[in-house]
């Protein structure tokens, strides 16, 4: 299987020789990915599409509420030399726009629509994409945000149905339901590293 | 006492007074034509039922007259067509390009009807037949197309012609123009020809198979009153052609054993089979309705041939009887799609839906004629078609049966076709303001077609009996009725008890219905769409290319005869063009060669 | 006359209650060819009666009226239909083509009614409908074409007291083709499985019955039977002699619906065209041979 | 000779003897609707196939709510599914039951903190009969059918009078939860 | 007052148009409208000029059939004459001389003095057809015209050789009494034919009309298409009836020429899209036509079949010239709608063509079908089925024509007629529906029409 490995170290010469990688990583034999500036993901979007990427396989977003940005992942995949390549940059959370792929691969219509309506982030060049898409009078912040707490949504909008806890403990030991809930708040808090 | 000669100026005159009334106000010229329909058809039927019409000529010259059954079958049942037509003139003559001719020509032609049913004088019949022609061609192109107006006249005027070389034919063996002793004495080999060429005068006419690219497109763009006169009224001709053709002359050629059919009959049964399925083919993939409903009487024509052609007793009534049932189904039918179209401006089905909901009297209207059109009991359509069935079973023409069961099963195809997608179904926003039901007058005429409709259908015996007399005066024996029964070759028929238990069924279905429980009413938007909310009408109204998996099977082979005759004119044309570009140049040599080519020719003989 | 209206109207019922029960059993039967046991042999009855005692929804009076002159149709030829040949209402009015055309009756009623409900689903099954009895109807026609031609006569007890005779077989032996062809229209006329387009659940939501529920549905639910109950009951006359008694009858009757069943229980759905391509491919061409045969050469067996 | 006086009737009890007679009838031909929406849908085939067979109970798969009586709620319901569901279960014929299937429409189940998934059932549509398990066993399934045909005997299977009788109450329950049931959607304009 | 004035006056009235330029339109006038006048006045009577006996001197046959041609013929010119008068000024006094021309033609009894004729006609002809401002058009019809006059006379001169005289009623007893085998005279007569058949527009020698017609105005269209027409369709009636002999070739050559004109006319109108040159093709079926129904010896009933022509032709080509004088093309596209306004001449215009295709109620008819009766009478069924066919090719095109001069597309063509026109026309279409509907007269015409044998006439 050499030239899956060849097609891999031919693709990431294309790449770097023209284009600064900020952070290469090869996932597998036939799955590599870039994360490049945000300026230069047009070109190379149009240059791996000219050399025989003509899929654009999927475009999502990934939230890092830490670092205050959002990653975009574009994965476009060639049907001849079978090698998946991830393009990411990474935008500030703020007021996150990027300018949209539809001349390149009108494919990313959709997505690119979804991630607006999952993270918020603005895709100008992609007509109408404001628009209400799979969520349904939805009136929250953009729910695959970190930040939004889903079971609080739920609670708030889904009355529960309330059961009365006419049980008693086996001889005085704590409820095994409140056990779990201790601990679920544990590590929650390690997780946020004692930040609010 | 009235005299046919005087009935005929009559209305010759009317139609001129017509016209000048129609000058002045053209709504008033209308109002003329239905007066003057209406006095014809009540004096013809009247004085006509009790045989008191006088045939003696004082004005017109070398028209000579006769009062036969048969021309007062069609008399009576064609002015009836005219009259009922003439109410819908009013409401249509404003749209039309001159209004004042328009009375007139619907006059005329009507004059010229009656002079060809109650002639006994083969020239004035033809005379008769080519003033229908000439009057009725120039009320075509008031309606959409014009190119309608020259192919109805090439193809009528075939038929005519053809009909023209028989009558001298005849003339020349019996020396006299009179129709009953001319048609005596033509035998063998002539009487063959002079059967042919009338039967190619009742093909154009009837719009029979080989000659019937003018039908559709005469009735599908002629102006809705007009396209109903042509499919009940002046079709009917072609009948009248077809029973001096078919019956009264003996068929012909090499008699088949097993059926006792000669040569003739199988052919003309042949053309007129194809004509049925040719018909019920094109009319089924129709989206304009009119259109549709030429491609109909076209193949109802095929039935009136096949009919005829038989020449038994069951058959030639059955025919003549299909004639009537034809005539005022699709009569009732053209008039139902021309209010429809009065109010919305257009009959393409895939433009209208839901006119039910404003027009409910028009819908039963067409409801009722197209029961009758596709032959279900209790209309007439049913018994005339329980007849042809009993002569081609009685025949035993398999190819026949075929075309003629694949043609009344179709026709409950096409003519359900306009009441789903027309009437039916989701009601378009735009024609919801606009629609209303038709005016009183237009009503008039088109329940009055529905009752005869019924009438016809439960109660046929007053018709069969005077059937009956044209039957025995063409020479066939007569069918057997009862005072309420019907006896064919092979069964015997009682309509009234047919429509009877028909009335005692939905009377149960009636009583079921009313004791259960009443449904809650709902609007036609608030149907099962799998949970999808629905907010456009259009999307939800199925009505374009209603029989698609049905017109994909035959799509390649639907303009056979069209592109024959196209070819046929290409022919025509390209000989005058080769004549015009080798003889007419300026260059006088042409001429001197031909003048030495002629004189060779002479002196080859002599000389050379 | 009025009796034999009553006694028509006592056929109709009779059929009716026939039909029901045997397509229960035969339920059960199908439900047995699936290894399960399947329902009560009453369950039709249940069904039928259940649904008319539900209350649903209508879409305007010509929604109603074309349910009621369906069913009406349909119990007016049933009672035409003669049980054996001398208990029949009507003695020699029962001609073959009032049963066909007065069905189309039926069937015009329930086509008007599904149009106007506005669905376009229930108008593509009426469409669907309408093209598969153009179909099938076509070579039965030109079978019974054979039959009346041998026969001299068009009414059914007519046909039946010829096949009964000693010297002739019954047509479904004496026209072997004009037989298989029979079947064929009747698992056609009957909506059996092969040719069941027009009701396809999957494809359009049970076709023309898209809009019916309550009673509407329940009417409907009994014309059907009652169409069934005349098409079984016509081919047992024209193909398999009649019958002189009830038992016999209702014997033949049953033997004819319950080897439909089967055979439909195993098979799948045509496509709408296929259907048309079928029916115009090899049925039609052994009705026209079998009528030539028979009518020309006279060999009939 | 019992003289059989024959007690006339009131209007009202002559009404209840009819409805016991539809009640006969309605419970042994239950039509379900083939409205799968959630995971537990998987355990309708086995019913009807020849381990359980529902048949036999008269019960059967029917294509429209128009002509079903039954409307099954299998597995969890998103807020998108439950705007469809109502619109159905309202075009749905009278007397109708609604069986919620699985421990989702119970109290939301697996998904009850989710943002788009609602926690009970019987706060937007009356539910007959619950049957409970993430993905309930076949039998549990036939059994929660068997109740319900119990319930319509004891004329308790009334979720559709309800519906009407409190009708406010589920409208406010589902304006709060879905915002307004109709949606207008570019795609079926 | 014997009919030379006819000859004679027009004749002296050219001289002194001449000299009175200014008033030769009035005495144009005068004379014409004097000598449709004067036919009244005539009795039929054969006239010898100069006294000298038969077979030297020139005699004029003025019978009945050669008083209806003249009646036709003067009417129709003087007609044309209205009309144009004003403003065809100069075109006086050639007109007058054509007058006289034709005029001598229907009367002469001599075959050199018909050569004569046609000539001073065919002279008369070209000059008027010049104005047509198409000068090759004219030239040609010059070349065609003189050499058909030409052939006209070399096989005169052998007749002339073979029975030494030049009467027509003497040259028929010649050849009766002589009995000469028909061969021996086919060629001679060949070559008269041919003569005529030039200005009898029969296929193989018309190349020249079409260039005259198709560019024809308000006068040289009725004039050749009409009055020209119509008399050579009389002068070549009496010599086909009266003169001609037959041996079965050339009979068989005469009938196929008809044939294959008839039926090549009709084709050529079919196919062309402008309005004159559809009315010149169908006239060229027509002529064929009268000349077939001559041959085959009808002199009646081909006496109204030219008759109807001419008035036919008349009305058509006045109502078409007018339209292309003003709108200056005839494309058909370019003149839809053209009777929308003026639906006095449209109606006219709609009488003369249904005539023409021969529907019931106009005179057309009536002469069909009694050409078509005599022709079953005399067992021949082939040309009734040719006659018949090219009518209905006949009847499309012009009901083509009709329905799209009736409906208008997009802007109407502005067409104004002025009064004369629209009188003469009604006038005319008026006549064909009277003679269509009352035909009594018609009738007994025809029949002592074909009683008269020229025979005797020609020495009467």
């Amino acid at each position: 299987m050499t030239n899956s490995m060849s097609n891999v170290k031919m693709v990431s010469e294309i790449i770097e020789n023209s284009y600064k990688v900020l952070k290469k990583e090869v996932i597998s034999q036939y799955q590599v990915s870039f994360e490049v500036n945000k300026d230069d993901v047009h070109s190379i979007l149009t240059l791996l599409k000219t050399s025989g990427w003509i899929q654009l396989s999927y475009l999502s977003a990934i939230d890092w509420p830490e670092e205050n940005e959002f990653e975009l992942v574009y994965i476009v995949f060639n049907w001849d030399k079978a090698v998946h390549i991830q393009i990411r940059t990474r935008l500030n959370r703020e007021n996150p726009v990027m300018n949209s792929i539809l001349p390149i691969f009108p494919g990313c219509k959709y997505y690119e629509r979804e991630t607006h309506e999952f993270f918020g982030i603005k895709f100008p060049g992609n007509p109408g994409h404001e628009k209400q898409l799979i969520l349904e009078e939805w009136d929250d912040i953009p729910p695959l945000r970190k930040d939004f707490d889903p079971r609080a949504y739920s609670d708030r909008k889904f009355v529960k149905r309330e059961y009365s806890n006419d049980f008693v403990n086996l001889n005085g030991e704590k409820s095994k339901q409140i056990a779990r809930e201790e601990r679920k708040e544990k590590i929650i808090k390690v997780r946020k590293g004692g930040r609010k | 006492m009235a005299s046919i000669e005087l009935i005929i100026v009559f209305t010759a005159l009317a139609g001129v007074l017509s016209y000048f009334v129609g000058r002045l106000n053209k709504v008033a010229g209308s109002v003329v034509t239905i007066l003057a329909s209406m006095f014809v058809f009540v004096s013809v039927a009247y004085f006509g039922y009790n045989n008191e019409l006088i045939h003696s000529t004082e004005f017109l010259p070398y028209v000579t007259f006769s009062v036969t059954y048969l021309g007062l079958f069609f008399a009576i049942l064609v002015t009836f067509i005219f009259a009922m037509v003439s109410f819908f003139n009013p409401f249509f003559v404003e749209k039309y390009k001159y209004p004042a001719l328009y009375s007139m020509l619907y006059l005329l032609s009507l004059a010229g009807v009656l002079g060809v049913f109650f002639t006994n004088n083969f020239m004035s019949l033809f005379f008769f037949f080519e003033f229908v022609v000439w009057t009725s061609l120039f009320l075509i192109p008031m309606g959409r197309s014009k190119r309608a107006a020259s192919s109805y006249y090439a193809f009528s005027t075939v038929g005519s012609f053809a009909l023209l070389f028989a009558i001298f034919i005849m003339r020349e063996a019996s020396g006299t123009f009179n129709i009953v002793s001319s048609m005596a004495s033509v035998n063998g080999t002539e009487a063959a020809i002079v059967s042919a060429l009338l039967a190619v005068a009742a093909f154009a006419k009837l719009g029979a198979f080989p000659l019937n690219v003018w039908l559709p497109r005469v009735l599908g763009n002629s102006p809705d009153a007009i396209s109903a006169v042509f499919s009940g009224g002046l079709e009917k001709l072609g009948a009248f052609v077809a029973v001096l053709a078919l019956v009264k002359l003996a068929p012909f050629g090499y008699v088949v054993d097993a059926t006792g059919l000669a040569a003739s009959q199988y052919v003309i049964a042949a053309l007129g089979a194809l004509t049925i399925v040719f018909g019920t083919l094109m009319a089924i993939r129709q989206d304009d309705a009119k259109k549709l409903l030429a491609y109909s009487s076209m193949s109802n024509g095929g039935y009136i041939l096949v009919a005829l052609t038989i020449a038994s007793s069951a058959s030639v009534s059955g025919g003549l009887y299909h004639v009537v049932a034809h005539a005022l189904a699709s009569t009732a039918a053209f008039l139902a799609i021309g209010a429809v179209s009065r109010i919305t401006g257009t009959t393409k089905m895939s433009e209208l839906g839901g006119m039910i909901h404003k027009m409910p009297v028009t819908y039963l209207v067409y409801l009722i004629a197209i029961i009758s059109m596709a032959g279900i009991p209790p209309m007439g359509g049913f018994i005339s078609k329980w007849l042809i069935f009993q002569a081609v079973i009685d025949k035993g023409m398999i190819l026949v049966a075929v075309a003629v069961f694949f043609g009344s099963i179709g026709s409950f195809l096409y003519v359900f076709r306009p009441l789903a997608a027309l009437f039916l179904g989701q009601e378009l926003p735009q024609h919801r303001e606009v629609s209303k039901e038709a005016p009183f007058f237009m009503l008039v005429p088109m329940v009055i077609l529905s009752g005869l409709i019924i009438y016809t259908g439960v109660l046929p015996n007053f018709f069969l009996g005077f059937i009956n007399n044209v039957l025995t005066e063409v020479g066939v024996t007569p069918l057997v009725i009862g005072s309420y029964t019907v006896t064919g070759t092979n069964g015997v028929l009682q309509p009234a008890l047919i429509a009877s238990v028909f009335g005692v069924g939905v009377l149960i279905a009636f009583i079921i219905f009313i004791v259960l429980k009443k449904s809650r009413k709902v609007g036609l938007m608030d149907t099962y769409t799998a949970g999808n909310f629905i907010y456009t009408e259009e999307l939800m109204h199925y009505s374009l290319d209603f029989y698609a998996p049905l017109e994909r099977l035959y799509e390649k082979y639907i303009n056979i005869t069209k592109d024959f005759y196209k070819r046929l004119e290409n022919k025509v044309v390209d000989l005058g063009r080769l004549m015009k570009y080798y003889f007419f140049t300026n260059k006088p040599e042409i001429m001197v060669l031909w003048i030495i080519i002629i004189m060779g020719i002479i002196l080859w003989g002599d000389i050379l | 006359m009025i009796t034999n209206i009553l006694f028509g109207v006592g056929v109709a019922f009779f059929g009716f209650v026939l039909q029901t029960s045997i397509a229960g059993v035969n339920r059960k039967v199908v439900g047995r060819v699936q290894k399960r046991y399947g329902p009560k042999w009453y369950q039709e009855f249940l069904d039928i009666f259940k649904l008319l005692s539900k209350r649903s929804v209508t879409h305007g009076w010509i929604f109603d009226f074309g349910v009621i002159m369906a069913l009406g149709g349909i119990i007016g030829t049933a009672m035409f239909m003669p049980i054996t040949s001398d208990l029949v209402a009507f003695a020699d009015f029962d001609n073959f083509f009032i049963f066909v055309y007065l069905i189309a009756v039926g069937m015009l009623g329930m086509a008007m009614s599904a149009s106007g409900s506005g669905n376009p689903l229930a108008s593509i099954g009426v469409m669907r409908a309408l093209t598969t009895m153009l179909a099938y109807e076509v070579p039965f026609m030109i079978v019974v074409l054979t039959i009346i031609k041998l026969t001299g006569t068009s009414s059914v007890t007519g046909i039946a007291e010829f096949q009964q005779l000693a010297s002739n077989n019954w047509f479904m032996i004496a026209l072997p083709l004009g037989g298989i062809v029979g079947v064929m229209s009747l698992m056609g006329m009957i909506g059996k499985k092969p040719f069941e387009t027009y009701i396809a659940p999957a494809e359009i939501a049970s076709g023309p019955m898209v809009e019916y529920g309550g009673k509407q549905l329940g009417m409907l639910f009994i014309m059907h039977e009652i169409t069934v109950f005349i098409e079984v009951s016509l081919f047992v006359h024209l193909f398999l002699g009649g019958a002189e008694n009830v038992v016999l009858f209702i014997v033949k009757y049953f033997l004819v619906y319950t080897t439909l069943n089967i055979i439909s229980s195993v098979y799948g759905r045509f496509k709408i065209d296929q259907v048309v391509l079928f029916f115009y491919k090899w049925p039609i061409l052994m009705a026209i041979s079998q009528a030539f045969v028979a009518i020309y050469l006279g060999w009939v067996i | 000779m019992l003289s059989t006086k024959f007690t006339k009737l009131s209007k009202e009890e002559v009404d209840r003897k009819w409805w016991e007679i539809g009640d006969f009838f309605r419970r042994n031909s239950l039509w379900m609707l083939m409205y799968c929406t959630g995971c537990c849908a998987i355990e309708l085939p086995p019913a009807m196939t020849s381990a359980y067979d529902m048949e036999r109970l008269g019960m059967g798969p029917m294509a429209t709510p128009r002509q079903a009586d039954v409307l099954l709620v299998t597995g969890y319901l998103s807020l998108k599914t439950l705007r469809r569901l109502i619109y159905t279960y309202e075009q749905m014929s009278e007397p109708k039951y609604v069986v919620g299937i699985g421990s989702c429409t119970i109290n939301g189940g697996i998904y009850h903190d989710s943002h788009a998934v609602i926690n009970q059932l019987n706060r937007y549509v009356p539910v007959d009969v619950y049957v409970a398990g993430c993905m309930p066993n076949t039998e549990a399934v036939m059994n929660g059918f068997v109740d319900l045909m119990g319930l319509i005997k004891t004329k308790k299977a009334n979720g559709w009078k309800d519906y009407h009788a409190r009708n406010e109450w589920y409208m406010a329950n589902q304006k709060a939860a879905l915002g307004e049931v109709k949606v207008h959607d570019e795609f079926h304009e | 007052m014997s009919a030379i004035l006819l000859i004679v006056v027009p004749l002296l009235a050219a001289f002194i148009s001449i000299l009175f330029k200014k008033a030769s339109p009035y005495i144009l006038l005068i004379v014409s409208f004097a000598s449709v006048i004067v036919l009244g006045y005539i009795e039929l009577e054969v006239i010898t000029i100069g006294g000298f006996a038969s077979p030297y001197g020139i005699n004029l046959v003025f019978d009945q059939y050669s008083l209806i041609g003249l009646y036709i013929v003067n009417t129709l010119f003087f007609l044309v004459v209205a009309i144009n008068c004003v403003k065809f000024k100069e075109m006086s006094t050639i007109l007058l001389i054509a007058l006289a021309g034709l005029n001598g033609l229907l009367l002469t009894g001599d075959l050199f003095n018909l050569f004569v004729f046609i000539e001073i006609s065919g002279i008369a002809a070209y000059l008027i057809t010049a104005t047509n401002k198409n000068p090759l058009a004219t030239f040609n019809y010059l070349v065609a015209g003189t050499v058909g006059s030409s052939l006209y006379l070399v096989g005169l001169i052998i007749l002339y050789a073979m029975f030494g005289t030049l009467n027509m009623a003497d040259m028929a007893n010649e050849i009766a009494v002589s009995g000469v085998d028909a061969s021996l005279v086919a060629f001679p007569f060949l070559l008269m034919f041919i003569g005529l058949g030039v200005e009898a527009k029969l296929l193989p020698f018309n190349s020249w009309v079409k260039g005259i017609l198709a560019s024809s105005n308000k006068l040289t269209g009725p004039i050749i298409a009409s009055v020209y027409a119509a008399t050579i369709g009389f002068v070549v009636g009496r010599l086909l009836t009266s003169v001609f002999v037959f041996s079965d070739t050339l009979g068989l050559v005469i009938t196929i020429i008809l044939l294959a004109s008839i039926i090549a006319g009709e084709a050529m109108a079919f196919s062309s899209n402008k309005v004159r040159e559809i009315l010149l093709f169908s006239s060229i079926a027509q002529a064929g036509l009268v000349v077939l129904v001559f041959l085959q010896g009808f002199i009646g009933w081909g006496v109204f079949l030219v008759v109807a022509n001419a008035a036919g032709k008349f009305i058509l080509f006045t109502v078409t010239n007018h339209a292309s004088d003003e709108l200056g093309t005839d494309e058909v596209n370019d003149l839809k709608g053209l009777f929308v306004n003026n639906k006095i001449v449209g109606l006219a215009f709609t009488v003369a063509s249904l005539s023409a295709i021969g529907l019931p109620v106009f005179l057309g008819f009536v002469v069909k079908m009694n050409i078509l009766g005599d022709l079953f009478a005399e067992g021949n069924l082939f040309i009734p089925a040719v006659i018949l066919i090219t009518s209905v090719v006949e009847g499309i095109y012009f009901v083509r024509l009709l329905i799209k001069l009736w409906y208008k597309e997009h802007d109407l063509p502005v067409v104004q007629y002025d009064f004369i026109i629209k009188y003469v026309v009604v006038i005319l279409a008026i006549l064909i529906m009277v003679f269509g509907v009352y035909t009594a007269p018609i009738e007994t015409e025809a029949n002592d029409l074909d009683l008269i044998s020229f025979v005797e006439g020609g020495n009467l």
